[in-house]
């Protein structure tokens, strides 16, 4: 399956777009997603380690399945306020 | 009220609309761009959020706020976009009949908008450099089960 | 700023008046006249005060909140006379770098003004009674040495 | 020597004026005002084991001399805010 994942931020500024595709089986889980990000997208490597995936715009843990999930989000730590 | 605007806050008009006659103690926090970091001269901040999300974050807030606190009424207005020095990026209001519960629900509000509410920003240096906030150290866990840390998952 | 006026408080004046390129942590606190307690309606409040002594006291309040937090500006404001249901008694704001040291001062100054500042307000029933108020309890210690005590000695 | 003392809010509803004037001896200290207080005044009696007394505008413990004050007033427990 095809999965869109919001990017904000320095991933935004980083990977040059807000938002990136990524192909993954249908039974990842976020988990799988963040390895995958990784893999394609080396240069937010660290920063994906140190992000949230909020999937439907709730904070995921990583055993999470993604199949469902309509809208797919990396939320790096937030400074707002 | 729970809102993200592109424009100047109106800190009044925040501080207005969490008034109410069975309320004696309202608190109003307004955060703004300062100019001093340390040594370091902040030139502006640029804000930017993920705004279905925050908007939601925030509500949950002021949801579980309630709950704590006997509060009445809450606002949280937070400005995206470029803030100047001495503009206001954040208001957040709020009233109950005591003040205790009013200073606590405000303070703890922020502290949590800080930790959980996707917005970002990015400060513009006086000396040039530009860069996004992200801040290091304690995250808001995910889950109460946090046994799987990898490599490529957030550090809480 | 510190002042007593018998007019409406201008609040956003009172925070405007905080306001430091240095500041990016706002805090302002509005005391208004409260329609219930428990199940008893409130018509109005009559305040009273000691205006020379309380001025004093209020500055004395601010210098010692400066002792104890960074924070940079504080401003007091009390009216006196009738303050009508909804309307402010009270306004104090501060500013400082961040935001726990303007949380902690102006809930502070409100706790120590609240025992230590000669105000008084005098509670118009909507039963038709009316009465000064004066707290049982707790009264502030005048001194170290509090050993003395008599009938005609204020109770600690 | 003659001592006026300022009143405020029950003790100027109770007594009627906005101050009272006491005689006491040179030595007089804020107790003994107190009990003068008390004696002639038995009306705030109460309100009086409550308050405080402020010499000069400040808030005075009860072996302080009160010869060489300006200004004494009797603060009953605030309530302002």
């Amino acid at each position: 399956m095809m999965k869109r994942v919001l990017l904000f931020a320095a991933a935004k500024e980083s990977v040059g777009q807000d938002s990136i595709t990524v192909e993954l089986p249908d039974t990842a889980t976020v988990a799988d997603l963040r390895k995958q990000l990784v893999s394609e997208y080396p240069v937010i490597r660290d920063l994906v380690a140190r992000s949230f995936i909020a999937v439907d715009q709730q904070f995921a843990s990583n055993d999470v399945l993604i199949a469902d999930a309509k809208e797919i989000a990396l939320i790096p730590p937030v400074s707002g306020g | 009220m729970v809102s993200i605007t592109h424009n100047p806050i109106d800190t009044a008009a925040v501080l207005a609309s969490v008034k109410d006659a069975d309320c004696g103690a309202n608190v109003l926090f307004v955060g703004t761009t300062r100019r001093m970091t340390g040594k370091r001269e902040t030139t502006r901040l640029e804000y930017e959020c993920y705004e279905e999300m925050a908007r939601a974050k925030m509500m949950s807030l002021v949801d579980a706020a309630r709950d704590r606190w006997p509060i009445v009424k809450t606002s949280i207005v937070h400005r995206v976009g470029v803030v100047e020095i001495g503009e206001a990026s954040i208001a957040v209001a709020v009233s109950a009949a005591h003040r205790s519960a009013s200073f606590d629900a405000a303070s703890w509000l922020l502290e949590r908008l800080k930790q959980e509410v996707p917005v970002w920003k990015r400060e513009v240096w006086a000396d040039g450099q530009e860069e996004w906030i992200h801040p290091q150290g304690e995250a808001a866990p995910v889950t109460k089960d946090d046994s799987d840390r990898d490599s490529t998952k957030a550090t809480p």
